[in-house]
């Protein structure tokens, strides 16, 4: 059906660039969401007034477009705190802090989701807060916050492709230099949309599996 | 003993505890009545130390509860709970429900806390649902697993709060029973119940709460048989 | 503190630019959100309808929407149509990417509205005589819309951030384009974009609230 | 990481760390473009190299879209820009601008399906070229003193044309090296160069934070060094083709 | 009249109606009894077509509800049903409720449509309710709602599916009342119902099912003084 000047060069060139859009992702991922616990704990803990500072700032993260975040934390890094740091960092900032900022929302529903009857039973026991936060709030708050911080994590994956304003070669910018020099956009780009779905949808799927499975019991 | 002198305590402008003054002794069992919002609930999570309070002292064999220097998870082992709501870990076996706190808490090991656990659970006649999920017992069931989740830390005392009020009538029974033979085995426990019968039966002493006081205290053939209180006569002719 | 002069007069002196840029911002987002819910309604109504290929339709689109990234589907409005020939201005290029993805995301979320309502108010309506579509237009569609509020709101401020995406398809009247001219022009990124930032953030929360004041009004029950 | 201070010289940093980090914008044939491995290669890639091998460092070509390369260059993603960069006055007010390095005219390019004969025909008409450009500045002033005709903006170069060769764009205006390289390439059918656009020679210069007058001393020098060694000439032949490259002196005026 | 013939209907391989036999004279109160599962829901909701029918007939005033041709929707018309679930619309008033298949199916004007629910509420006594959401009614004022909402539409038949059992027992009443007072006014009636006094009231006949065979029928006093199938006997004397 296509007739292409593809070579396997070019493919190895798009697995680069999905292997960047894969780490960038794992590493926000993962960094965003021990934020957004430790946020989303922290919210949780100290209530709504006390928590506002952060409430707002994270809130930020969430209001503003992630092009306009990465397009000031790079100008404000380097070119007023005069850091030099690669633009891969940066995306990773940005990326994990965009992830905080949604992933303390659900951490904080998760727990709320906790009934306080549970949590005063394990307190009880003579369980102290820790204790209560891991072996009671933590499983329980899971099954609630998991399948949403699925779609998260895909969300991030999706929105990595704006990492390129940060000189960040990740999979979409890859297909674009291909494109450039191939001129064969739209098989490109179905390559490159196809990638895309191939990791998001079964995770996808996997999350509302969960969601159905546990909201059940 | 458990000595409660003068305890106050308001949840905003409402003044829930109005000076409450109680002695139970080791061995005792004390039943609370009271219509609904009397301040009985608030009572039992104050003396484990769930709830602080705003004047006056609780002493647990003398440790005061709310002084500052209480160590309270150290305390609370000493006093079992058993809430009204059945607060099954819903994660948990039943097995796992009634090991956690004493491995976590206690630091028992796993072979020790299990036998613990198969020890209580079979005293409340729950031996053959220990790899069972909560979500797969009945409220009685639930209740008497609670119940020896509380057991299992070998508690010195035992507060029991409406552990009958949200369950279905015939599962009631199955409950009470395993109150009854806790209080025949000597345990010294404080108990809230709407169960009249239940109450005149196992307790020493009954105390009538009412809003927020305790408006008579007495042996249970006194107490229900000749009240003095006002209040109290009222709330009995209703309950009958 | 900084080794940098902020320039900040140069960047309000293009205020007015920014805002007519924040109007078509918002234009784009409004459009993309009513005829995205119209799509949705449509497509929930093929998944309900039982006939094979339009729920296929249906769950392709809501698919495709969900799980590739909204840049993805406003270069492929552009480019990719552009290949078949079909060409959209960049305004059409934003609006028909933006309106793909909230339809897809939108018809989801309707879907689990609908679980939410149970089937006998369905049955009720039709046992008072409405037929099939008048009982959904009628019974189900009005509670769906309402369990739907918030999503809906939530997809709304995602609109107004994906606008910001129009560049990549030669859009250069909405807030992100204009910054961006100003910023070839100019040079300071910072300002430029940080004042873009404020006006972004104030729109959405413009928008939450609005909508909750909306809701308040709308739905009593 | 934090390698320098701030304040320290930047040519002096440049040597120190032993990596010279170009801004270079890879979808500008010929002076930027990839090869069939995808790597950077064209005019602006070997000035990086010399410039690098002049002072004794390697180079690192970070590919910018036009609309990037001075963010990049702000936050210290690189140290010089080798970006086929006008030396407009409005920018010269941010970064620091070499003498010209470079040259453009600029041709207008048309979609075969268009009737246009000189470059007064794009009145009207749909048009489009790089953002941030020197001529997007020119044509998108043009469109809107025409009053008539709409202006397009794309993130890059390769857009502008894939648009133009899609028929998305009637016309587009792009310097002659692009639009000569573009046509012939056959990457984009049905597109063809018109006229020249009547703009002011696209002087374009090397640049670099506004403050750092070492390195722009150095790079002037630099600029004069390429000329005067003939490797101006070189790789104008290499990328270019046959004939002269364009005077980078301005006559009647010193700099 | 309705006459149902010989009506069979399976849900996959579970046979719910095996070949049920009944006709209805216009102005008679026929009552349904029996087990869960029997298949009285599905009965009613064959009747006025919900559901599809396997074999056999059934003809409401002549029309056979689930031939080809039949219009459904203006035959719905006809018969008013009311379901065990309340089923009012949460997101329009009482009003609107009453008034929204008024003006959308017979297409009356608004002023028609509300005259005709305010007279349909005053009847079963909800006419201070007008423009509250049904979400603040009680379950009873919910039931009685959608009584009046199925009258408004004028039917000639009232179809019942225990209108009462979803209800708190205090609340059954004022169901049952309104229905005894349909009764009264001579409106043709199909009650499914648990409540055997009731259905010893107001019924002409009583009809009783089993596993999908309505196993007796016959006039109340008989039905209940003498029941001649075993089943039946069981099962009124366990519901005794
Ligand atoms: N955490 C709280 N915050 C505010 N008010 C509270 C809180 N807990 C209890 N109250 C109020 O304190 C009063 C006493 O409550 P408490 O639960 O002790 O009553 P009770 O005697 O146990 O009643 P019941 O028999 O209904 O359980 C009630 O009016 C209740 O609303
Ligand atoms: N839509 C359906 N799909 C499959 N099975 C059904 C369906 N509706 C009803 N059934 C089954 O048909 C049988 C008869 O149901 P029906 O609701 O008619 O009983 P019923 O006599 O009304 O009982 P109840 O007194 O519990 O309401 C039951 O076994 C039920 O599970
Ligand atoms: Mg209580
Ligand atoms: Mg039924």
């Amino acid at each position: 059906m296509f007739d292409t000047a593809l070579t396997a060069a070019d493919f190895v060139f798009l697995a680069k660039g999905a292997g960047v859009t894969i780490i960038v992702t794992l590493i926000s991922v993962l960094a965003g969401t021990i934020l957004g616990i430790l946020f989303g704990v922290f919210r949780y803990q100290v209530g709504a007034i006390w928590a506002a500072p952060l409430t707002f700032v994270l809130d930020i993260f969430r209001s503003i477009p992630l092009l306009i975040q990465l397009v000031l934390a790079n100008a404000f890094i380097g070119t007023i705190l005069q850091i030099r740091i690669s633009g891969f960092t940066v995306a990773c900032i940005v990326l994990s802090m965009y992830t905080a900022a949604f992933c303390s929302e659900i951490v904080r529903g998760g727990i709320e989701a906790v009934p306080a009857t549970t949590r005063r039973a394990a307190r009880s026991l003579g369980m102290t807060w820790g204790q209560d936060m891991r072996e009671i709030v933590l499983p329980l708050a899971t099954r609630v916050a998991l399948p949403s911080w699925i779609g998260l994590a895909l969300g991030v994956m999706k929105d990595s492709a704006l990492v390129y304003v940060v000189q960040v070669t990740e999979l979409l910018k890859s297909t674009q230099i291909l494109i450039t020099r191939l001129q064969e956009p739209l098989l490109l780009l179905l390559i490159c949309g196809a990638f895309y779905f191939v990791i998001s949808f079964p995770l996808a799927r996997f999350g509302g599996y969960l969601e159905k499975r546990w909201s059940n019991d | 003993m458990i000595e409660i002198e003068n305890v106050r305590k308001s949840f905003g402008s409402l003044e829930v505890l109005k000076g409450i003054d109680l002695t139970v002794q080791k061995g005792e069992v004390v039943t609370i009545i009271g219509g609904s919002g009397s301040g009985k609930s608030t009572l039992l999570t104050c003396i484990n130390g769930l709830e602080p309070i705003d004047s006056g002292r609780i002493l647990v064999d003398g440790t005061e509860v709310h002084a500052k220097g209480t160590d309270l998870n150290k305390l609370r082992r000493k006093i079992g709970i058993v809430f009204q709501q059945f607060n099954a870990f819903p994660h948990l076996t039943v097995l796992e429900n009634v090991t956690l706190a004493q491995r976590k808490v206690l630091k028992r090991s796993r072979a020790e806390a299990e036998a613990e656990a198969v020890k209580q659970l079979n005293h409340v006649g729950l031996g053959d649902k220990l790899k069972v999920y909560p979500g797969r017992l009945s409220g009685g069931q639930q209740q008497r697993m609670a119940i020896a989740r509380a057991l299992a830390m070998s508690p010195d005392y035992m507060l029991f709060d409406e552990v009958t009020s949200a369950l279905d009538p015939q599962l009631v029974g199955e409950v009470l029973d395993t109150l009854r033979m806790l209080a025949g085995e000597g345990m010294t426990m404080i108990c809230v119940t709407h169960e009249m019968k239940f109450a005149r039966e196992v307790s020493d002493r009954v105390a009538f709460f009412h809003k927020g006081v305790m408006a008579e205290i007495a042996p249970p053939e006194q107490l229900f048989g000749n009240p003095k209180d006002t209040e109290l006569q009222k709330f009995l002719s209703a309950t009958h | 503190m900084f080794n940098y002069t902020f320039q900040w007069k140069q960047a309000l002196a293009r205020l007015p630019q920014m805002l007519d840029g924040a109007i078509v911002t918002m234009q784009i987002a409004i459009l993309s959100m009513a005829i995205g819910i119209l799509l949705a309604v449509v497509l929930t109504m093929f998944r309900l309808s039982g006939n094979r290929a339009l729920s296929a339709i249906a769950k392709t689109w809501v698919e495709i929407a969900r799980n590739t990234p909204a840049l993805f589907q406003i270069y492929m409005a552009h480019f990719g149509l552009g290949s078949f020939g079909i060409h959209l201005s960049p305004f059409a290029s934003i609006l028909l990417g933006i309106t793909f993805n909230n339809a897809g995301y939108l018809t989801e979320n309707f879907r689990g509205a609908l679980k939410a309502i149970p089937d006998t108010q369905t049955r009720a309506g039709r046992s008072l005589g409405f037929g099939a579509a008048g009982a959904f237009r009628y019974i189900v569609l009005p509670q769906m819309l309402r369990i739907s509020f918030l999503p809906m709101t939530n997809q709304m401020v995602w609109a107004i951030l994906m606008t910001s995406l129009g560049v990549t398809v030669g859009m250069n009247s909405d807030l992100y384009g204009v910054t961006q001219d100003l910023n070839a022009l100019t040079f300071r990124t910072f300002e430029l974009f940080a004042v873009a930032a404020v006006i972004f953030y104030l729109i959405t929360k413009v928008i939450t609230l609005g909508a909750r004041l909306v809701a308040s009004r709308l739905f009593r029950y | 990481a934090m390698t320098a201070p701030a304040f320290a010289d930047k040519l002096d940093d440049i040597i120190a760390s032993g990596t010279l980090r170009c801004a270079v914008v890879l979808d500008f044939p010929p002076m930027g473009m990839r090869d069939e491995s995808n790597n950077p290669i064209g005019f602006d890639v070997d000035y990086c190299n010399d410039l690098a091998a002049a002072l004794g460092v390697t180079a690192e070509i970070v590919e910018t879209p036009f609309p990037e390369r001075i963010p990049a260059l702000m936050s210290g993603r690189v140290d010089v820009g080798v970006a086929s960069t006008s030396d407009t006055l409005e920018r010269a007010k941010t970064v620091g601008m070499s003498i010209p390095y470079y040259a453009f005219e600029n041709a207008v390019v048309a979609n075969d399906k268009v009737e246009m004969t000189t470059w007064e025909d794009m009145k009207g008409k749909t048009v489009g070229a790089t953002a941030g450009t020197y001529e997007a500045i020119w044509l998108e002033k043009q469109v809107n003193e025409w009053g008539e005709g709409s202006f397009r903006p794309y993130q890059t170069q390769a857009d502008v044309f894939l648009a133009l060769s899609q028929g998305q764009l009637d016309a587009t205006v792009s310097t002659v090296e692009v639009a000569n390289a573009n046509v012939k390439s056959g990457n984009f059918p049905g597109i063809r160069v018109v006229d020249k656009a009547p703009m002011v020679p696209d002087y374009v210069a090397l640049f670099t934070m506004r403050n750092e007058y070492g390195l722009i001393n150095y790079l002037n020098l630099f600029v004069n060094q390429q000329v005067r060694t003939g490797r101006y000439a070189e790789l104008y032949k290499k990328w270019v083709g046959e004939g002269e490259p364009a005077n980078l002196a301005i006559p009647g005026v010193y700099r």
